[in-house]
């Protein structure tokens, strides 16, 4: 029987994947995908706590509606984000974090 | 006009600049600026004359939408700062232009405004969908403006560095909602205040997507150990879009903490404790780790960077003393009255910053060296700038300052409380360093005269008045956030 | 509007004016004419004899702030009488003998620290007491950084020092005083008014009362220079230009003991007289008259000494607050004016030597009266009214302070108590100031004279500044019942004249 | 949903996601992504949440991720070569992403005592006819008497009858993101004033 847990440790394990590709790459770009990541582990938790938590027979679907939300706002953010590093690229010739420590103190 | 139609009327306003300055690039941006701020100003015009009973709300804002005397408040708050900024913004229209890919910054007008209707948004939120949504229109907006001068490398290395943490913590931040509405199976701020006092609501549930969804929000508000952005950000983007940042942007973080808190908190004990104590230690470290690491800055911007995490350190602990009615029947709420005070002289500093870079000067503390040489009134705003931003009595900051150890004293947080005056007592050395820095240099340095338009003299000397004025009067601005009659507004800039 | 307004904001809009390009000599010297005039006229007319208990004259309130209840309230009584005197007396002699080229960064400075111990002194709300006071705080670092004597490095160096002690103080004294206010108010609404609070019958503990006394006494103390926070005092005078050495030594320093006499003293009576809190008092001004006393004596140059004698002298009327009968605090009042005109005047002289003779140092002067009879005879009027002589002002309050110690209510007929064996200790500081007072005076103006250090006395305008002191310290000298018919009033309404 | 499937396509999406990170060619990172975005749409199918999972698969694995290849072949950025891992930062991501799933499993187990109900309760569209009444829209109504999830109507109600105002929201987001884009990507152009 798949519980709401089984659905929450992944969610948390992708979470987790997330902020740990953020810590151990260095590739701007990967790092950007990774922090999807992060977003979806967070929207499969909250399909989830909607799908347990049934009122009247059905899912609750105003976290369903954020999850939407989230969606969209991930595609905008993504959007700009690559955007902004076409131009780190274009300047610096380099996706790597370590072009992006200029300022340091 | 109703509030939220004069909102939409600046959400539009925003795209019909930056279209006018796409199609009809012969307008020059001064003049998209100045009617920009002739819109905010139409916008706060409607605000106080409009009421808190107002009821001509759109159905479908209605359940979404509140205007209570902490919207109302940061609402104006936001309306003030936005025109603040366009100001800045054609004051250092010259540096601007210089490092923009095209010399065409139209858009640096429009987008402003539609931040600002984000955050008039985010101030009436009364649910968590609200809040994100309201509040990624206001980031990505800001992702925008930081990397926008990007024929500088530093305006585009602030932008990739605000991209990054900025979409990690809206995932952090979505994972904390997630696990909130599993705790309590609500997205609204009444709903989750309710669910509290239910008391099968799952306690190690709700305090995961607490300290995720604080963690989250401590980013956009500087507070550590989510503060590390802050100096390069602050640094690398437009001195005008930093002053959004370092205020309007901070603003919106705490008026939504404070809701967050208020429903957390005020109407149950069941997470109290544990929320306040998170905010209680959030806020000694992002005190001390504000104030030190001032004391070795060379750049002016980068200064007023940790300044603004030190701060967010004070405003941190007027959160966690909330529901002490002494000071919240006081101040209104202790919060709203220390960004209050944080606004005029926060953007006064950056008025001096913008001038001196457009005649030549950089942001390093040596650029200033003699400035009172150059132009006596910019040297005294700054001195007035910063003594206020040390705190020192008879300017706005020390009101501010003294309100919140005072609530803090209140409520026996005695260990907060040392490091706030620890954080304090560095101010005294920073902010000092600036001015003594300001007066000095010899007279053989060349130092050219500076000159200021009537307009942005009379906006300047306005601001550092409302500081002076306000750090001795502050009666209005108290009269202003604890919702008192539109009139009492007027005075609060 | 009170005469107590015009008198705090004078300054500050003269200083304006100054900054807008007005004449600055004139525009300082008219305002601080006025402001003394004005005092001048006050203290004439007044009557403290109809005031009762935490009651002041001249008062006007506006409410700037309805919770906390703070309001912008001023008010007079015979304590801050006295010290609003004193700052007009000093803010005129020391606006007059600015004799710099570009005087303008110097006038306004010293209007401004004017304006603050005038706020500070005349204010009767303790937001505005606390506040007035820091006005001072920014011309005073700016002026010791940029215009100080001194190589650049040090001032600057000794600048920092002087501020960070200063703010600190005051950040632990704002922590006292947030602890005072909240303490002694009961529910929701929380007041700053001093009136209401002298008038409310406390309810403090005992033990609430000692740590919020501790705590000011060290927050005012630092400020006033208290033993081992004092290391800020003597370099920022001894480096200050001499306008803003005399306000500073003479007026503004004062504010700690004012504080002390105002607010901590008859608001937390059971804490001012816990054994602990008077133990460690008694310490830390014994510190200050014997410590600092050796300290003074191995000066090397005037400045130098004036400024550690200074901080010496703080010793004493810490001692009459220590005391706390009503003869030894009116004593510490009357002290706390002599030493503040004497000490205005000492800096004066000590400025007009540098300038014309170019160094301090007592190994490199000598004979000096031979050229200068009138500087001669007012150094000495210094000296000896800093030593303590009889006929001069400070005689007067220390007598009263070492006669107020040994009080009949004081003594037992068993042994001395702890007080008055430091009075016994305290009266060799008197011995060591007559020592390095005699010592400077006769090797700076008598002995043989070098050559190439010539003093010689100044023309009318100058001499005014230096007689009008000098004039203060002889009358009340001889006559102290001048402040004492003030001071009178002060201490009827205080409640320690009931221990 | 039946239990293997569940634990397939979880492990699809865990699988991949550390692909993502493993791969140093991020090439193969953009495509783990899509395959693991594509198992976690599978998961929300199983969640009877069918439209969320339809849009996660056509703007996430379709669109986003087109986007990010699109991106990595345009700047052409080759895999990583040489780079020694910074093992401290591994050894602080496997303790941090641990430690994470560990808390999750702590908070988890204690739910039964709690109001959370971690078994699946079927959904019952009678029920929620009786309920939704007359609110309900016809198309609604009748899915629900036939006994089916009209998942994407009720999404469609709920979007457009209750978050209209965040939807709004959401456009005016899109449209500063395609100004944002605009702006950030235009290329130098050298002649003063010229139109983009």
């Amino acid at each position: 029987m798949i519980t709401l847990n089984h659905y929450l440790i992944v969610s948390s394990a992708l979470f987790a994947l997330g902020l740990a590709g953020i810590i151990v790459r260095r590739n701007i770009l990967v790092i950007y995908m990774c922090l999807e990541m992060m977003l979806s582990a967070a929207n499969l938790a909250l399909v989830a706590f909607s799908r347990f938590r049934v009122t009247d027979g059905l899912p609750d679907y105003s976290a369903q509606a954020l999850v939407f939300f989230t969606i969209t706002v991930a595609a905008a953010e993504v959007a700009v984000g690559l955007a902004i590093i076409v131009a780190l690229y274009r300047s610096k010739q380099s996706v790597d974090v370590e072009s992006v420590t200029k300022m340091q103190g | 006009m109703s509030i939220f139609s004069s909102e939409v009327f600046l959400a539009v306003l925003g795209i019909a600049l930056v279209l006018v300055s796409v199609f009809f690039p012969k307008i020059p941006t001064r003049t998209l600026a100045w009617i920009g701020i002739a819109g905010v100003l139409a916008s706060l015009a409607c605000l106080l004359g409009a009421s808190a009973a107002e009821t001509s709300l759109p159905a479908f804002v209605a359940p979404y939408y509140s205007l209570d005397s902490h919207s109302l408040f940061y609402k104006g708050f936001a309306l003030v700062i936005t025109a603040l900024v366009l100001w800045l913004i054609t004051e250092s229209e010259k540096t601007l232009v210089n490092y923009s890919l095209d010399g065409q910054i139209g858009e640096l007008v429009g987008l402003p405004l539609i931040v600002c209707t984000g955050m008039m948004w985010i101030a009436s939120a009364r649910d968590l969908i609200t809040v994100f949504t309201a509040l990624e229109l206001v980031t990505v907006s800001f992702y925008v403006l930081v990397a926008y001068t990007r024929k500088s490398a530093l305006s585009l290395e602030a932008g990739v560095k605000y991209l990054i943490l900025g979409a990690a913590a809206t995932g952090v931040l979505v994972y904390g909602i997630a696990w909130i509405y599993g705790a309590t199976g609500s997205l609204t701020f009444e709903g989750i205040s309710a669910s509290l006092r239910d008391p099968s609501t799952g306690k190690g549930t709700l305090l995961f997507g607490i300290v995720l969804l604080l963690a989250g929000l401590g980013f956009k508000v500087a507070a550590a150990p989510f503060h590390m952005w802050v100096p390069d950000v602050y640094q690398g983007a437009p001195a005008p879009v930093t002053a959004f940042l370092s205020v309007g942007s901070k603003a919106s973080g705490f008026i939504i903490l404070t809701r967050l808190v208020d429903s957390l908190v005020i109407s149950s004990t069941l997470v109290s404790v544990e929320v306040i104590n998170l905010l209680l230690i959030s806020a000694a470290i992002t005190m001390i780790l504000g104030s030190l690491p001032a004391i070795f800055q060379t750049s002016v911007k980068r200064l007023l960077a940790y300044s603004s995490i030190s701060h967010a350190g004070f405003l941190l602990l007027a959160l966690a003393c909330r529901g002490s009615t002494r000071f919240d029947l006081a101040a209104g709420d202790v919060v709203a009255f220390y960004l209050g005070t944080y606004l005029p002289m926060t953007v006064l500093a950056f008025f001096v910053l913008c001038v001196a870079r457009r005649h030549g000067r950089g942001d390093s503390l040596e650029d200033l060296r003699g400035l009172a040489r150059s132009s006596p009134l910019l040297a005294l705003l700054m001195t007035v700038a910063m003594a206020s931003l040390a705190g020192l009595p008879l300017t706005v900051g020390f009101l501010g300052k003294m309100m919140v150890l005072m609530a803090g004293v209140d409520r026996g947080y005695w260990g907060v409380v040392g490091c706030a005056v620890l954080s304090a007592a560095a101010g005294f050395y920073y902010y000092f360093r600036v001015i003594l820095t300001l007066y000095s240099g010899d007279n053989s340095q060349t130092s050219e005269p500076i000159q200021l338009s009537l307009l942005s003299r009379v906006i300047a000397i306005l601001l550092a008045a409302a500081v002076i004025i306000t750090g001795i009067y502050p009666r209005p601005l108290q009269r202003a956030i604890s919702g008192a009659p539109a009139a009492a507004l007027t005075t609060q800039r | 509007m009170s005469p107590l307004e015009i008198v705090i904001f004078l300054p500050i809009a003269a200083a304006l004016a100054i900054w807008l390009g007005a004449p600055a000599r004139p525009t300082s010297l008219f305002a601080a004419l006025v402001n003394l005039v004005i005092i001048a006229g006050i203290a004439f007319r007044f009557d403290g004899s109809s005031l009762g208990v935490g009651e002041f004259a001249h008062v006007s309130s506006r409410i700037v702030l309805d919770n906390p209840a703070i309001s912008f309230a001023v008010g007079i009584d015979g304590m801050s009488l006295i010290l609003a005197l004193l700052t007009a007396i000093v803010t005129l002699a020391a606006v007059w003998q600015i004799v710099a080229d570009k005087s303008a960064p110097f006038h306004i400075a010293s209007l401004l620290i004017s304006a603050g111990a005038m706020g500070a002194f005349l204010s009767t709300d303790l937001f505005f007491i606390y506040a007035f006071h820091e006005l001072a705080l920014i011309p005073t670092f700016l002026m010791i950084a940029l215009h100080g004597h001194g190589d650049p490095a040090n001032r600057r160096a000794v600048a920092w020092k002087t501020t960070i002690y200063l703010g600190v103080g005051s950040l632990v004294l704002l922590a006292g005083l947030a602890a005072l206010v909240l303490n002694f108010s009961e529910g929701p609404v929380i007041s700053f008014d001093l009136t209401s609070l002298l008038q409310q019958t406390s309810s403090v503990p005992a033990a609430t009362q000692e740590w919020i006394y501790f705590t000011l006494l060290i927050g005012f103390g630092t400020l006033v220079s208290l033993f081992p926070f004092h290391s800020w005092a003597a370099p920022a005078y001894a480096t200050a230009p001499t306008s803003v050495a005399m306000l500073h030594a003479g007026v503004l320093k004062k504010f700690g003991l004012y504080g002390l006499l105002r607010i901590a003293q008859p608001l937390l009576p059971l804490g001012a007289q816990a054994e602990w809190v008077q133990n460690a008092l008694l310490i830390m001004l014994l510190g200050n008259i014997l410590v600092m006393g050796l300290v003074t004596l191995h000066q090397s140059r005037l400045d130098d000494m004036l400024a550690n004698s200074s901080v010496m002298h703080m010793g004493y009327i810490f001692l009459g607050l220590a005391a706390g009968t009503e003869l030894a605090l009116k004593g510490a009042v009357m002290l706390m004016f002599a030493h503040g005109a004497s000490i205005a005047l000492s800096f004066a002289l000590c400025g007009r030597m540098r300038n014309q003779v170019g160094t301090l140092e007592f190994s490199k002067l000598g004979g000096l009266a031979t050229n200068a009879p009138l500087l001669t005879v007012l150094f000495g009027f210094a000296a000896f009214a800093s030593i303590g002589l009889p006929g001069l002002a400070n005689f007067a309050g220390e007598i009263m302070i070492f006669a107020g110690t040994f009080d009949p209510k004081l003594l037992s007929p068993e042994k001395l108590s702890s007080l008055q064996w430091t009075t016994i200790l305290a009266l060799w500081g008197v011995v060591i100031s007559a020592v390095y007072m005699l010592r400077a005076y006769r090797k700076l103006f008598f002995g043989t004279a070098n050559s190439g250090h010539y003093l010689r006395d100044p023309g009318f305008s100058q001499r005014v500044p230096l007689v009008l002191l000098a004039a203060v310290l002889l009358v009340v000298g001889c006559c102290p019942s001048v402040l004492l018919g003030l001071i009178q009033s002060a201490w009827a309404a205080a409640k320690v004249a009931s221990l | 949903m039946p239990a293997v499937f569940f634990y397939l396509f979880a492990a699809v999406t865990l699988l991949f996601g550390v692909m993502v990170i493993v791969s140093k060619n991020p090439v193969t990172s953009a495509l783990s992504l899509a395959v693991s975005f594509v198992g976690l749409a599978a998961l929300f199918l199983g969640l009877d949440a069918y439209f969320i999972g339809t849009v996660q698969v056509l703007v996430y694995a379709g669109a986003v991720m087109v986007l990010f290849l699109f991106i990595i072949m345009l700047l052409d950025i080759k895999a990583e070569t040489g780079k020694t891992p910074n093992y401290a930062a591994v050894f602080a991501a496997i303790v941090v992403g641990v430690l994470l799933v560990l808390q999750v499993a702590t908070i988890v187990s204690t739910f039964e005592k709690g109001k959370l109900t971690t078994l699946e309760v079927p959904l019952r569209p009678k029920e929620a006819l009786a309920a939704m009444g007359k609110n309900a829209l016809p198309g609604i109504q009748r899915d629900l008497e036939a006994g089916i999830l009209p998942d994407t109507k009720l999404m469609g109600l709920q979007l457009y009858h209750h978050y209209g105002f965040h939807l709004q929201i959401i456009g005016l987001l899109l449209l500063v993101s395609t100004v944002g884009v605009v702006v950030l990507s235009k290329r130098e152009n050298r002649t003063e004033g010229g139109a983009k």
